[in-house]
This record gives C-alpha cells, structure tokens and sequence, in this order.
C-alpha cells in the first residue's frame, strides 16, 4: 500500500523496488488469462531467484518463472493453461526433477488463504478438503515450518464446530493467512492513483491485491486521474493497495485480456513445443525473454498476429479465432 | 448413425443433467457435457464456473475455466471466492451437480488428479486440484469422466486429491462433508455407479458393441456387473445439436 | 434461491409467499439509503406479527417495522439515520419498554455472519470485540439458546490461534453464520430471472441475498432479460439466489437510492416528529401505511416533493437539497 | 475572530490528523473533522467510510454514512465487508486513524454508544456500536469525540462498546488486539491524552476562556493537568475553510 497521487512507473524500475530475490510473490489472473506476463518476463530478464509463489490456478505466468529457474517454492493449487497444456510442463519437469519444493492446496483453500491475508485474520474456514490428502500430505516438512517465520506452522488445521451443530457442520478445515511481499496483476485499466477497473471476472485478484504488503499493477491503458471516479463501483481496487502502476499494452501476451485482446493460440501452441524439450526451451528463453530489451519489443516481434487475436466489442474475445 | 467413443461420453453424461440444476463445468469435456444438456434436455439448468461466471451462454467452447469465452451472456462475474460460497452453500449446493475428472479413480469415487508415485517425488505430476476437490467436497452430486485404464481404475489411488464416497458407506459424513456424492462415472467404455449402501462402484451400462467383460479387463479391482445393460446409442439429434451447435469446431470433441 | 426465466411479481404476492409471521428476515440497505421500504409497508399492512430481525446498520426499515409490533426479536448492529435520527425512535423506545428481545453486534460482526452463512460456514473469525461487552453480555440467554434451533448455542466465541502467532495474532472471535428464511432488498436494476445491477455502495446486500433461503428484490427498473447480461461484472447477484423480482418506482422512499432519488429529509423529519409521540405514531400508521392499498398510492400522496429529490445526473444525489 | 466551541473542537480534530493517514469518518462532526484535515493540514489524506466508500471527494457533507454523498467521486465503492477488511489488515490499518464519539467515556478511553443502565432493560438506549467497536478493535489509533458532561466522563461504563486501552498499560495486547489506540479525547471543553505508559487520560489543552478546574468540574473521574496548556485559538484561515468550504450549510456545524 502507498498514498500518493501519481504511481506511474516503468516496469524495470517497479520489478527493481518490489520483487527482489527471494520474495514472496503472488501473481493474478487465472490459467490463460489476464496473467501479469510483462511483469513476468521482466522479473525473469532480471534473473531474479529464490521466489516464493502463492498461486491458485495460474498457468502460463507460473510456468515461465518455474522453467527460468527464478522459483525455489510453490504453493499451488493448479498448474494449466486448459487445453495448450493440460499440466504446465515446465512446472511438471521442475516437480518431477526435484527442482522446486511445492505444496498442494485447492483453489478456495488459496482464494480463502489470500482472503484471510486480506482480511488480516490468520485463518478461515471451509469444509473443503476433510478426508483428503490435500490435508494429510504437507510438501513443507514441520521443521522447514518450525525454522522459517514466514511459514505457518501448520499446513491446514481441522476445527470441530465451536457452535454444536450450527449450521449442520461437524467440522472444519482451517486454512492459514497468506500475506505475499508482493502481488502482480495485470487490469484494463488503471489511474495514476493505482485505482483499478477490471472488466469481467476478477478471479482472486481482489484478494491478492489486499492481501498484500506491495501491489504492481501493469495495465492496458493509463486513465486520467478522475476518469474512473464517475463510477467507483466498478473499480475492483482502490488507489491505496497500489504501490506502482506501470502501462504496459499487451501485458497479459500470450494470455488474454478480456475486451482488449484474445490468447494467442499460435504462440501458446509454439510455447508447448519449446517448453518439452531442454534445448528448445533455452532456445525459447532466449529468443523471447532475454534478448527482448522490453515487452513493447516482445509485442513488435508478434506484430502480425495481433489482429487474429483482437477483441470482438460484442463478445469481449476474438470471435471464430482459429483455435 | 456413425459415432465417436467421445460423443457416447459427452452425451451419456448430459443425460445425467436434470433440468433446474446448477451445473458446474471444469476444462474439456465436461464442458462439452454442460453444453450438450443445457442445448438437448436441460434448458433450464444454468452453468456456472468456479472462475466467478454464474449461468454462462458459451456462445463458443472455452478451451479453460478462465478462457474470456466463459464470461459471454453470464448472469454475473465475479470471481473465485463468490463461485466457491455459491457451492460451498447448501441452499446453492444442494442444487449442484459437479462434472470433474482425474488421473485416477478408486472403486468409491476418490480422485487424483495430483501425482503418481510420490508425493514429494513423483513419477508424474498433474495440475493439481484447482477446483476440483471443492467441488468434490461441497456440491450434492459429481459426475466423474474416466478414460477406462488398468492404471486409471486402482486398488488405492497414489494421492487422494477429491474426495468421493472416502471409505465407502457413510465415510463422507464421518468426515464432515455435507453433498450426496459421486453419482456416475462415465467412461469411454461404461457408465459406472456407486451402490447406495455401499458406496461401491458396479457396471450400470456398456457401450454398444463392447461388453462387461471388456469393461472388466480395463480395472486393476472387480466390480458387480449384475445390474449391467447397454447403453442406449446416441440418436440422431443429440449427435446433431452436439456436432452442430456445442462443438462445431471439434475443439474439444476432437 | 429458485431458477426460472421469469420471477416477476407483485409486491402482495412475494411478501404472502415469502414472510410469513415470524419469519426470520433480514433488509438490505443502510441507514438511510437503499432500505427495502416498500416491502417493509406491505409486510406492516398485512399486520405480520413475531419477524425475528437480522441487521447491521438499517434505520428505516427496522424501525417502522419495530414501531408496527412486526418485530418479537432483533440481532442488530447499529439502529439509527444518521441526523434525521442519531438512535431509532421507536426502537429505543421497544427496548426502554422491553417489548422486543434483541442483541448487539458490530457492523462488522454481523456483515460476517451473513458472509459465513452466504459461504455455508458455521462461523467466521475476526478480531473485532475482544475486550468488549458485546462479547460478554448476551441478549438471549443460554436457555433461550438452547430452547431453539433458530439460535446458535453461543452468542460469540473466543479462540486462540492455532496457527501459533500466525499473522501476529494470539486469539480471534468467531461469529456464527445467519442463514435467514428470507432478505429484502431494493436495487436500481433487476431483469425477470432475478439478476441485479446495484449502482454505488452494495453495502453488505450481496452478503445478505446469499446467506438466505430466499431473496425478494424489488427494483426501480425491471429490464429486459438481456439487459444485463452485457457486462456481468456489474451485477453483484445473479438470478439463481433470487425467488421474486417485484418492479416498485420509489422503493426505497423517503430513504435515498443512487443515481435516481436522494432521502427525503422533510418526510424523514416528519417521521421524526411522529415517532417521538404515541398518538402521532399510531395517526402516522393509519395515515401512511395501513390506509394506503400499496406503495404507489404512497409516493403519490407525496408527489409534490418528488422533484426535490430527484438524483442529479453528475452526483447521483440531489446536489444542493435542502437538508 | 469569533468561533462557536463546536468549529473549535472540529479543529483541534483535524489538526491531529497527518498527510498520507487514512481516515475513518463516523456520522456528524467526526466527518468535518476528517473533511477540515484534508481541506487544511492534510491534502493526501484519503477518507474512508465503513460503507465502502474508499477516498471520498464529499463535495457536499454526507448526514450519515450511508448518505449517498460518501460515493461522489470515490476511488472504489463496495461494501461493508472490504471497507472492515481494509481496517483490521494490518499494512492498511495501521495508516487508518478512526475519529469516533459515543455517550460515555473511562479514564482508559473505552466508550459506551450502547445503552446507560441495565443492557437488558436500559433507562436509556442508543445506536449500538455500528463499525466503532470494530474500529477501535482494529486501526493504529483513535481520536474520540464527546461533550463534556460528568454524567459522560465516567468511572465506568455502563457497556463497554468500543475497546479503549481497556484496563491500561498493555491492556489491549492481553486482550489480542492489535493497533495503537486512543490518542485524543477532543470535547467542548478540552482536549485530552492518554499517559504513553499507564494510558490513563490527563489533561492536554483546555480551552481559551476556560482552565483546568472547569474541565475537571465535568468529569466524574479525576486527571492529571501538570501537562496541560491552552489550546491555540483557531486561526482566520482554519475557520474560513470550515465555514466556506466544509460546511457551508452548517448542517452540522449549527
């Protein structure tokens, strides 16, 4: 959080105040969409390490910061991006080399996880997960727990009712806070402020916003400072969560943006390919993350793709895209 | 009428779909699923998503739960956390009905769709849950989509990620959760159920041409074939509106 | 909650169907804005009697309802209008008389209550109250409690944390969720299957539509089928939560509703004048609720005073009303 | 230049208000507190309302907040449930100064806005707590509004509503509650501390015209005034703006 009139920065400048090494990251938007990609890349331009990631169902951001080496941990419910990689294979590689430590949750137990850091309770409850192993099997050991304070010391904790039978429930799963350093999204719109409208689903954004200690907000378009006040029950986050706010169009690339852009098939298509094998894939990295000074050089570079992937104003998506 | 194994599947798990329930769509095929009973037999059943769409049109196939495709024509947008209270609540969730599928399944309807081998250590690893052991865990009644393999159908799944019948007869109660369970599984060879004393799976129908035995062969455990009979093909005009209006592309049919 | 295209009705059939003497009811709104008044006047002209009342900060609504003998119980939060009425006339003076039982809650405790019943929890942590009265003073008692399976067997629960110091935090409250037979509401926009658009604060009305068994929403506008269904992100409750969707121009009148009319301080004044007084509330009874046969015939009788409260395009209230 | 003791009160308010704190508005003279502070001392202070309302523009004085005028030209609007979150986390709520008032008051600054006499049957009841219990259980700090009568300057408080320091020292800490605190009692007649160790009320300014002895001939508790002072008059451009700009209708100014 920050109360300032004017966050606008650029992206190198907010991934060097916000997301040093090691932090403890959470990243918006959902499998294939509205994942903060300029951010990402910027982070792994940046050859950032140590990251800890809290994610729900985050696909392709995910996947590029596991498969550039710049995560030690993961705390995730779902690794996707539906039908382009049913698993995200890089994670998957990653997880089966023993590369990464990881730990299993559902999507509500992380959408309430963040709720509750936003919230600034240290736990909520759900009766999601009683009898499985997502409750039974820890990927943190109780003494990783025990010697790092920014662990919980409990994965999940089971909870009989306190009030008998109320609400016809014997018992329930609690599930711990989570407070990220930092959280990326990226939104339609934004205003110098950090106040943000997001068009259709918000998917757990809200929640990764404020539960937050830092929030980087890239954008398609920078509004004026008074141009989303006429109507502030569409703006999803309030200016003070905001500590920077960096206009980057296309910064959702390859995933989609509702009402702006689709997914690029093409390009998600071409990442599976790159991301099965070893060779292509530091092919991949190099040719598109690291040799890119910017997103702006990433997006030239795909220049003629992007009117197959341009948002129909009816549907919000790119009608008939050939998928 | 020719068929596809695929469009068997797709259809025998729409017909499950009554009219007036909620119907909860993952990636894929239950997707297809949703669509095909929403268009042929359940008109008024509304789909929603655990991304926050609440009573979807899909005037295209979303190829992910969080594909823009799922926000077209809904009722509302939201996001997770109010998707998951909508199911999570019984007056809500006791009208849910929730399609999911896995990587394995065991003889009561528990999934993995985490990691075969170990844990820390797999031999493969999967998604992970996503929505799927919530909605395993709140709403009334699942729909489980299989592909019918030794491997697939075991003894004791290596990691229990969505809860079905647990350990069979009252198991879910014991646990605390509330819903009816897992009702079919619908594979590319049988539709299975599970016993209402039990919790068991047996054979409720095989696939036209194929038989018990085959069905019986593909399943590292036995179950009770007694009950069993074949499945009603497809008819002309369930294929029609499913190649016609749900999947023109084949993006998901194949 | 019910799914049909088309869940329009009258307001005499919707408040037959829905409330039922001592039904358990709560209103959306918020001291003097948005308050669900229509319905409360018809349920006050069809004399329901025992209502047991879930509020957080309503004013309006909750007192007529009070003053009219609806009410045999309330767990409440705050009673008042603001200036018009810094505490409930006629519900102070219930509790002076000990005509109603009741208990106190905060805002925020009971805004969780309704969200722990809208997410099927029996209770929701937080740490607003340790310390307080509100946590050691019950208002029904422990025999009360357990006499009846509409209460919770505790009013609130102190817990330690048992996630250790997770979050800095020793010990939380937990508040029972409240799951009402049926919640009130009035908003701008509503289509025939029940979907709402609110336009500015919701308040906690999503909270309280999604805890109940069955929501009755009455509306300024009732839109086409498909009106809504543009941008979805805009309705904050869709049509399965909704039994009936009743069309009452000036709903909330005399409290205020965004972006078409403001309260109206001179009958708020009035009602003001005719709380304070037995004679003159029993003569404000007859006059305006029992001897009008609905609430169009009531808006009509203040017909003259419409103009002066009609919402300013620019601030969605009556920019410069006489207060 | 002239000024009523309520444009006095509302100053020595908003003077404790800092640049970059966010404030909690109540109803009535805590909102021309907050509305004075950004006017004259504190440009970037951001106003909150536990309706939902986060950086109000009030163009005109909301009556109450839930008066539609909390909306105009705010940075989000939601509800209830966000504007609480917001105050009980802690890297938002401890930037968030909350201006309270209520009918009674304790030596540790715990208030009464619930019932005086028996809670069950009260002699007299009011509002109850609203967002003020959860206000003074969450936010850094507090500055509290009350007249000041002996009958409300109590030796105890016929309900505790709203946790002051409870019963002092590190009263608040046992309890669990987070925050700093009351800082300021800010009455008709005075302006009060609390002790930075016992966190007892004494006496920091009373006000011109008045001295220590009439402050303490209306309380029932007595306070410590070795630290007090007399309070700077208002100045002619603290009260042009409050008058012209603020509440230019007097709606509660009187």
């Amino acid at each position: 959080m920050r109360i300032a009139p004017d966050k606008v920065m650029g992206l190198e400048e907010a991934v060097s105040r916000f997301v040093p090494d090691g932090a403890h990251l959470a990243l918006g938007g959902f499998t294939c969409n509205r994942n903060p990609m300029a951010a990402v890349y910027e982070i792994i331009r940046r050859r950032r390490k140590n990251l800890h990631i809290y994610a729900h169902s985050n696909g392709q951001g995910v996947d590029e910061l596991v498969g550039a080496g710049c995560v030690a941990r993961i705390e995730i419910a779902y690794a996707g991006t539906g039908r382009f990689a049913p698993t995200c294979i890089r994670f998957r590689k990653a997880i089966e080399e023993g590369r990464i430590a990881f730990e299993d949750y559902s999507n509500y137990q992380m959408t309430l996880r963040f709720l509750a850091g936003a919230m600034g309770v240290p736990f909520l409850p759900t009766r999601s997960g009683l009898g499985t192993d997502i409750l039974a099997r820890w990927g943190f050991s109780e003494e990783v727990r025990a010697a790092d304070p920014r662990l919980p010391k409990k994965k999940l904790v089971v909870c009989e009712n306190p009030f008998g039978d109320w609400a016809e429930t014997d018992r329930v799963v609690l599930v711990p806070a989570i407070r990220p350093d930092v959280t990326l999204l990226h939104v339609q719109k934004a205003a110098p402020d950090g106040t943000c409208r997001i068009a259709g689903l918000a998917f757990a954004d809200m929640e990764q916003a404020r539960a937050a200690h830092h929030v980087v907000v890239t954008c398609e378009e920078l509004v004026g400072p008074e141009a989303l006040r006429d109507e502030p029950e569409r703006n999803q986050i309030p200016g003070v969560v905001v500590d920077a706010v960096v206009p980057v169009p296309y910064g959702a690339y390859p995933t989609a943006c509702y009402r702006y852009y689709d997914y690029d098939p093409v390009f998600l298509n071409d990442y599976r390919t790159a991301a099965t094998d070893e060779r292509r894939w530091a092919e991949y990295l190099e040719r598109w993350v690291y040799a890119m000074p910017d997103h702006a050089a990433r997006i030239a570079a795909v220049k003629e793709r992007l009117s197959a992937i341009q948002a129909d104003p009816r549907t919000g998506y790119a009608t008939g895209l050939k998928r | 009428m020719e068929y596809t194994r695929r469009e068997l599947m797709t259809l025998a798990a729409a017909r499950k779909i009554r009219d007036g329930e909620i119907v909860f769509c993952g990636t894929g095929i239950s997707m297809l699923a949703a669509m095909a009973a929403k268009h042929i037999y359940a008109p008024n059943s509304v789909i929603i998503f655990e991304t926050g769409a609440v009573d979807s049109r899909l005037e295209e196939i979303p190829l992910a739960v969080g594909d823009p495709r799922v926000m077209y024509g809904a009722s509302s947008c939201t996001g997770l956390a109010d998707a998951f209270a909508l199911m999570q609540n019984p007056t809500t969730g006791c009208h849910v009905v929730g399609i999911l599928g896995a990587a394995q399944i065991d003889r009561y309807g528990n999934l993995n769709s985490t990691a075969i081998g170990e844990y820390l250590r797999p031999k493969v690893r999967f998604s992970g849950s996503g929505g799927a052991c919530d909605v395993a865990s709140f709403v009334d009644r699942t729909i489980l989509f299989m592909q019918h393999e030794r491997r697939k159908f075991v003894n004791r799944v290596d990691y229990l990620t969505s809860p079905g019948w647990l350990d069979g007869k009252d198991g879910r109660r014991r646990a605390g959760l509330p819903g009816v369970g897992p009702e079919a599984v619908i594979t590319d060879l049988a539709v299975m159920a599970f016993d209402p004393e039990s919790r068991e799976m047996f054979l409720e129908a095989w696939y036209p041409g194929g038989s018990p035995q085959e069905v019986l062969a593909h399943m590292e455990f036995a179950v009770d074939v007694s009950r069993a009979r074949e499945l009603e093909p497809p008819s002309a005009r369930e294929l029609k509106i499913l190649r016609e209006v749900v999947d023109p592309q084949r993006l998901i049919l194949g």
